[in-house]
């Protein structure tokens, strides 16, 4: 009867073992990767420049993600934070010759978060589906923001200095928005490791009756969820439109599918109970490299789709071999 | 007598140039006096889903429908169904290819060529031009690029550096001509079809030199070609408020006159801001007042009778 | 059993990860031969069964059947070749109703009704959602299931861990029918009782490894708990003798708690009985006489429809787990994946009722935590070499974690719902004084088994639970195991009712 | 009859809010009849088959985000089939496309299986795939449908012997859509297929335990859904006449039926009926709307709102069905 040890395992295996309890190592690994094929698409692309731009581009992709981690954690999903954080910047960029920019910035994260709150108490007090509620939701959101237009067409607007400057601006070469960022991005790393609202963030996801049995009372978890959720998607909103420099009235619509689509390529589950932000970070660097790759490859449209779809196939597909039990 | 009522349908949601299109139609019906109601159909929708708006304003009783219509032929059934009813069906913007009904459309082929031709004269016949399309497997984007595909032709030297689809937004456009200028191939001059302030922007951000750009009559477009240092284009005018002049044509109708011709085609304008007739037309179009997306031809002279008012402040009859 | 074996199994492994289940194990069964597959929790019964029945692949080793060599893919190829198992957690599917779970995995439908019957599951609905159904009964249907496609070789992990004693007996009388028909059985249980009465030989498994096989008669037991933990033990009774002594009561003192006249929708009418700090005070009860309800209403998941509860001599009412949590009362329900977020680590799954309240919601403080939840897997000896993910844990591991969280977070009223259930011996030995020893410090544990043995064990007294009433409430020195199963069969001499009432109002010494 | 509606109180439900939006909208537009009854079902169409599409999945534990990408696919391949050709040789563009969605779904089935990728991230990238393959059979909307095929949506059906006034209230487009769900709904609900799909969306571990294959049905569901899909991508160029490279709103619309008609998103629970009549009242809720002439914009607040408060009464009704 021989004792196979814990130690004799091949490097192979080994490594494995590491990537498969470091998931984040192999997805930064496939971002590399994509640069590298992009830098030989189109060699000199990887520069200072590129690489700003990419990060400006991905932090509201990132942000957005972040809701939908944060939502999909308790197996729910955010579809309002779209026209959520298009009506926080439409309000501020039609409101600050009114009220002055911190004025207006303030004004313009309130319809967000009470599109949050009403997510909430939809959600967590009257059970209603997430998607269904935050479908409901965006569409009325959409639709006060048209109201809303209509009532503001002749002020005309203006996007905010400030807003401008962390939006595109750049100081030693660094995105301002990072500044928002980084602290943003810390804070939701640190909360959903390290504080107690993270921990029921991930319990209610798994095993919701578990969690009711630990003494959890899962509405109000969700109420302040939504609520956090609407107001991440606001600042997103406020940096978006300091990025784009065009306040309309779809402005950070397109990136909804997208933010899904970075948390689940980033590894969190739609189902609820898995997930991590730092993950979904990367999975929307992934998605704004591979949106370039689009831009640069020189082909029909329909062909360069299909390459786009095949790309995160592969690249996820790669992702789950890597990480997989045995 | 006020006693017509008008039903509208339209596809897209959430764009300044819709909006403004549905405000002039809201405009003109209240400026006329002879409307009673409007009926809008107005979402983010497909041909089948725009069938689906026509009849049930064809069951809302409707006298005459104003569409813009998702497809040249993908609406032509429902528009069959309600001319058979006597109803009248003007459509704006885009061509329909049933017969029975009146178009009053901008011509968008024209829009293309008229703007390229100017772009590659302007770059001196030669060169590479940066060529960001509107939306993949869209009509209008189709009949634009004929229009620009038929002004290339004409310069055989010039060529296509690079073609993307901006799918009309703005955020896309922005990201794409900011990684195409990262990779740092040189270009001679950008195309857009529509989707223009951001391109600016992109170029004044990256500290890069302008070349010539060319869009529409956004009024931020208008107001940078007026006012950023360096920037030659040229805004090709779409005029938002040919709803407004198709609800013209829907009350004509049914008062009884017809017009010449089944098609009107509204051929478009291109300011510059090269030559000084061109500067002062920009200077006269500019209005910082309206939304950077509205396009500042409001009006169409001899189609629409309402005021700038009246389109800004966007109440149809009885509102 | 001189013939050559029917099934034979030689140098299995199976590592999951870094976790090492199986290292060498092994075992043969004969054609007509009930053999029983003991070992603690962790040892590795229920990955064997698995392999054994095409659930999962072996890393390395050799399986013959009748001699040939034995590779199934699946389960449904394990069945073709007569082996059948019913595994530890239910496998029917629970949004289909009873008929299609039948219709999707073949079983004849006769023969199935025929074995509900014999194992003493009546008025079973064809068109019964299985969600619905509860655990018991889901053991036996898929134990019916298994038996009606007339298998060579029988598994059965952990088949009577849910089952209240009357139909373990059924259970027991249908699968020895089994070698009678030259059939034979592989039987998995904590119950040494089961497997005396039962087996012919029992394989140990001690941490991946088989280390022997001993023929089951006189005396077999205490070899097979030493095979099984790798050293001699003390029996059940010294050490239970040795921290449970009974409390004096005093009937001045006003009661931990006190149940008046209880009733919730039709199942549980009228209960009423008391119970006072450090006392353990069992429930008895068959399957579905009500207790499922009385425990969901006392930890406050369901509102009573009439009566009071009284704590320390003052009303209250729960409208949520929360309150009855507030106020003391923790629930460990009976199924533990009710209780446990599987994905998560055994840390997180301890610590988690610390931050229930949004007050707790901030940050956490890392070292106060481990701190607090290494003491209870201290105290619980979980072995948590699989801790990452609690659904990596043996079942009788996870259903410590569902303790451990509680001994964590402080409790004064422990409301445990069958915490034995599929434990092994050692870890019931653990358990037993624990309950003992938290009583002893001050807290009250209502405890519902259905292993009746456990009440003299562990309880001061026992609550009889018959037809949603108290029928008898009984002394734990007279608490043997016939006279409970009279009463829990409604079988008292005398007014059930009245004594349960005067013993409400007047608790007996 | 009361254990019926009991354990189909969602489908009940959801009957009772079309019965009264029924009893609303003639209460708004009293000239609403047969010939509105007939534009509501031909809008319900494409609809009612991408919810169809996605309710196999969602049941079976998946999810397809390429519905709409898949009926633009067919759609596009239909119109450019039919472009100039014979009105018989339409009949075998039908079948082929058919096929063609099959496969198309059997290619999603696969790639989830054989990459082990979740289902949400294989058909979010297949969304973008069948979009571009739509774009390479098309670039612009164009092609043509037979006229019989366009006709099989238009009026009522006609029936001999049965006067008009009978028929006048069954619009064929309706029929179409009942005969197509019901050829496909009623054998898979009766097999084992079906039942197998039922069993891997509601537990796949014990489904396997029970000897379903399961790679094998999941290949099977979504090879059904791409069927419905391609029914879909039919009706669509039926309807248009043409067929259009850009993907309409079915993708939403689907998921919003799926869970509005009483499917459990993670599976295993729920039936093809619901869903279909959460499409009709979705629909029926914008006809109200156009006929009550409200604001286009306030239409979207009010469309919003219905959907979010009939999940909400839903939901409270489903508590009470519980309670009692
Ligand atoms: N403090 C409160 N304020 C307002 N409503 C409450 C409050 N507490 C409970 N409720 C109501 O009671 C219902 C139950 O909510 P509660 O938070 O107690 O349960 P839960 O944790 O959401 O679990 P479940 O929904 O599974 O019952 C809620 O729908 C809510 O309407
Ligand atoms: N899927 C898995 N992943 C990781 N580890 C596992 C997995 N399944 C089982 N194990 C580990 O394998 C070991 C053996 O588990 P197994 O379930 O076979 O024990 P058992 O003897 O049946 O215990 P019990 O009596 O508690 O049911 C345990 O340490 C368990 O943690
Ligand atoms: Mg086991
Ligand atoms: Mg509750």
């Amino acid at each position: 009867m021989t004792m196979p040890a814990q130690d004799d395992l091949s490097i192979a295996k080994r490594v494995r073992r590491f990537l498969r309890d470091h998931p984040l190592v192999p997805l930064v690994v496939l971002l590399i990767g994509l640069v590298v094929v992009l830098e030989i698409m189109r060699p000199g692309i990887f520069n200072e420049r590129w690489i700003g731009n990419t990060i400006k581009f991905a932090i509201p992709l990132a942000m957005l993600a972040a809701c939908q981690t944060l939502t999909m954690l308790t197996g729910g999903i955010d579809l309002s934070v779209g026209i959520a954080a298009t009506i926080s910047a439409f309000v501020v960029a039609t409101q600050v010759a009114i009220l002055g920019t911190p004025g207006a910035i303030a004004v313009s994260l309130i319809p967000a978060v009470m599109i949050g709150i009403a997510n909430g108490i939809g959600v967590g007090l009257f059970r209603v589906h997430p998607l269904i509620m935050t479908l409901g939701t965006g569409l009325i959101g959409t639709g006060c923001l048209q109201v809303y237009q209509r009532t503001v067409i002749a002020t005309g607007s203006s996007v905010p200095e400030i807003l401008a400057w962390l939006g595109t601006g750049r100081t030693y070469g660094a995105p301002n928005s990072l500044l928002v960022f980084l602290p943003l991005a810390a804070l939701i790393i640190y909360a959903l490791r390290r504080t107690g609202f993270g921990r029921l963030l991930y319990a209610i996801g798994e095993n919701e009756d578990a969690a009711r049995l630990a003494g959890v009372r899962s509405w109000q978890v969700i109420l302040a969820l939504y609520a956090l959720s609407g107001l991440i998607a606001g600042i997103t909103g406020l940096i978006y439109v300091g990025l784009i420099k065009a306040p309309s009235l779809s402005l950070a619509v397109p990136l909804l599918l997208p933010s899904v689509a970075a948390a689940v390529i980033g590894g969190t589950s739609i189902f609820g109970g898995r997930g991590t932000y730092s993950g979904t970070i990367v999975g929307a660097l992934i998605l704004t490299v591979l949106t370039t790759m689009l831009t640069v490859l020189q082909m029909p449209e329909g062909s360069r789709r299909i390459m786009f779809g095949l790309i995160i196939l592969v690249v996820t597909a790669v992702y789950v071999r890597i990480t997989e039990d045995s | 007598a006020s006693d017509y009522t008008i039903g509208v349908s339209n596809t897209v949601q959430g764009n300044g140039w819709r909006e403004e299109m549905v405000c002039a139609m809201k405009a003109q019906a209240k400026a006329s006096g002879k409307v009673k109601s409007l009926n809008i159909a107005h979402r983010n929708t497909d041909a089948a889903g725009q069938l689906e708006d026509i009849r049930n304003l064809i069951e809302a009783g409707v006298d005459a429908i104003v569409v813009n219509p998702a497809n040249p032929e993908g609406i032509n059934a429902a528009i069959k169904e309600a001319t058979d009813k006597g109803i009248v069906v003007v459509a704006v913007d885009q061509a329909v290819t049933e017969p029975s009904a009146y178009v009053l459309s901008n011509n968008q082929e024209e829009y293309a060529y008229l703007g390229a031709k100017w772009l590659f004269e302007e770059i001196g016949g030669k060169g590479s031009v940066v060529y960001m399309r509107g939306a993949a497997g869209a009509a209008a984007d189709d009949d634009r690029d004929k229009g620009f595909k038929r002004a290339l032709a004409e310069y055989p030297d010039v060529k296509v550096a690079h073609e993307v689809f901006t799918g009309w937004q703005q955020d896309q456009g922005k990201q794409q001509i900011l990684d195409y200028i990262a990779t740092g191939i040189p270009f001679d001059g950008v195309w857009t079809s529509g989707i223009d302030n951001v391109i600016v922007d992109a170029f004044v951000e990256s500290d890069v030199p302008l070349v010539p750009i060319v869009g529409a009559d956004n009024a931020g477009f208008v107001g940078q070609l007026n006012s950023v240092d360096g920037l030659v284009g040229a805004a090709v005018t779409n005029p938002g408020s040919v709803g407004g002049a198709g609800v013209t044509l829907a009350i004509q109708l049914l008062d009884g006159d017809k017009p010449d011709a089944q098609t009107v085609l509204v051929d478009p304008q291109l300011w510059e801001n090269k030559t000084d007739e061109g500067k002062a037309q920009l200077a006269a179009a500019a209005d910082p007042s309206l939304d950077p997306e509205w396009p500042v031809s409001i009006m169409i002279p001899g189609w629409t009778t309402y005021s700038k008012d009246d389109i800004i402040a966007c109440k149809g009859p009885g509102e | 059993m001189a013939n050559e074996p029917l099934l034979e199994a030689s140098g299995v492994v199976k590592s999951f990860g870094a976790v090492l289940a199986l290292r060498d194990a092994s075992m043969q069964v004969a054609a007509g031969e009930i053999v029983a597959l003991m070992g603690a929790n962790g040892a590795g019964k229920s990955t064997l069964v698995k392999i054994l029945t095409g659930a999962i692949r072996p890393d390395a080793g050799q399986i013959r059947i009748r001699g040939r060599d034995h590779r199934v893919h699946s389960p449904a190829e394990a069945r073709q070749t007569g082996l059948v198992p019913v595994y530890q957690e239910p496998s029917l599917i629970p949004d289909l109703d009873v008929a299609a779970n039948l219709r999707l995995s073949e079983t004849p439908v006769e023969p199935f009704l025929k074995w509900v019957e014999e194992l003493g599951i009546s008025g079973l609905r064809l068109d019964e959602p299985v969600h619905r159904l509860p655990l018991a009964t889901l053991r036996i249907l898929d134990l019916a299931r298994a038996l009606a496609s007339e298998p060579d070789v029988l598994l059965l992990d952990e088949m009577t861990a849910a089952l209240p004693t009357d139909l373990v007996e059924r259970v027991l009388k249908v699968v020895r029918r089994q070698c009678e028909l030259d059939r034979s059985v592989i039987y998995i249980s904590h119950r040494f009782s089961e497997i005396s009465s039962l087996c012919d030989r029992a394989t140990v498994l001690r941490d991946g490894l088989t280390v022997g096989t001993v023929d089951v008669g006189p005396g077999s037991e205490e070899r097979i708990v030493e095979m099984m933990l790798g050293a001699p033990v003390k029996s059940t009774e010294e050490i239970v003798r040795a921290t449970g002594q009974s409390l004096p009561v005093q009937t001045q003192e006003t009661p931990r708690l006190r149940v008046r006249n209880l009733s919730s929708g039709t199942k549980l009418s009228d209960v009423s009985f008391e119970m006072r700090s450090g006392e353990v005070l069992g429930v008895v009860a068959l399957e579905g006489q009500g207790q499922d309800e009385l425990f969901e209403v006392l930890a406050g998941f369901e509102r009573p429809t009439g009566g009071h509860i009284e704590i320390d001599g003052r009303d209250v009412r729960f409208h949520h787990p929360a309150d009855a949590i507030a106020a003391g009362h923790v629930y460990v329900p009976g199924d533990r994946a009710d209780a446990l977020l599987m994905q998560r680590s055994v840390r997180e799954n301890i610590a988690l009722p610390f931050y229930a309240r949004p007050a707790r919601w901030g940050n956490i403080n890392m070292g106060a935590e481990k701190t607090r939840v290494d003491g209870a897997i201290d105290r619980l000896q979980i072995d948590t070499r699989a801790q990452g993910e609690v659904q990596r844990l043996s079942g009788g591991n996870q259903q410590k974690v569902t303790i451990a969280r509680w001994i964590a977070a402080g409790v004064r009223t422990l409301l445990c719902f069958d915490p034995t259930r599929g434990i092994d011996i050692r870890t019931k030995r653990e358990i037993y004084p624990l309950l003992r020893e938290l009583a002893a410090q001050g807290s009250s544990v209502l405890l519902y088994t259905s292993e009746l043995e456990e009440v003299q064990l562990a309880c001061d007294r026992a609550v009889v639970i018959f037809n949603g009433r108290v029928v008898d409430i009984i002394d734990a020195q007279d608490a043997d195991e016939p006279t409970l199963m009279r009463a829990a069969y409604g079988l008292t001499n005398g007014s059930a009712g009245e004594r349960a009432g005067d013993n409400a109002e007047e608790p007996r010494p | 009859m009361i254990r019926f509606l009991r354990s189909h109180y969602w489908l009940t439900g959801l009957f009772a809010i079309l019965a009264l939006l029924l009893v609303l909208t003639k209460i708004i537009q009293p000239e609403y009849g047969a010939s509105g009854l007939d534009s509501l079902a031909r809008a319900a169409l494409p609809f009612a088959f991408a919810a169809a599409a996605q309710t196999v999945v969602v049941i079976a534990g998946g999810i397809d985000l390429s519905i709409a990408s898949m009926m633009a696919v067919t759609s596009v391949t239909a119109a450019v089939m039919m472009d100039g050709s014979s009105e018989q040789y339409a009949i075998f563009v039908v079948v082929f496309v058919l096929c063609l969605g099959a496969l198309m779904g059997t290619i999603n089935g696969l790639l989830i299986v054989l990459t082990r990728v979740p289902d949400i991230v294989v058909t979010l990238a297949m969304l973008f795939v069948w979009e571009g393959v739509a774009l390479m059979i098309l670039k612009a909307p164009g092609g043509a449908a037979a006229e019989w095929l366009k006709g099989l949506l238009v009026g009522p059906l006609s029936i001999p012997g049965i006067p008009a006034s009978v028929t006048v209230w069954f619009p064929k487009s309706l029929i179409l859509l009942a005969v197509c769900l019901m050829v496909v709904w009623i054998p898979f609900r009766r097999s084992r297929f079906g039942l197998s799909v039922y069993a891997i969306g509601s537990n796949s571990l014990a489904a396997f335990r029970t000897g379903v294959a399961v790679n094998r049905v999941k290949v099977g569901a979504y090879a059904m859904a791409g069927l419905f899909a391609a029914m879909g991508g039919l009706v669509l160029t039926m309807s248009t006449g043409i067929g259009a490279p850009i993907p309409g709103p079915y993708l939403l619309a689907s998921v919003a039926a799926v869970v509005l008609g009483g499917v459990v998103l993670g599976g295993g629970r729920g039936g093809l009926l619901g869903p279909i009549v959460a499409v009709f009242i979705l629909r029926l809720v914008r006809t109200d709307l156009t006929f009550l002439a409200v604001d286009p914009n306030i239409t979207t607040i009010v469309e919003g709102t219905i959907m979010v408060v009939v999940v909400m009464i839903g939901g409270l009704l489903a508590v009470r069905g519980r309670r009692s």
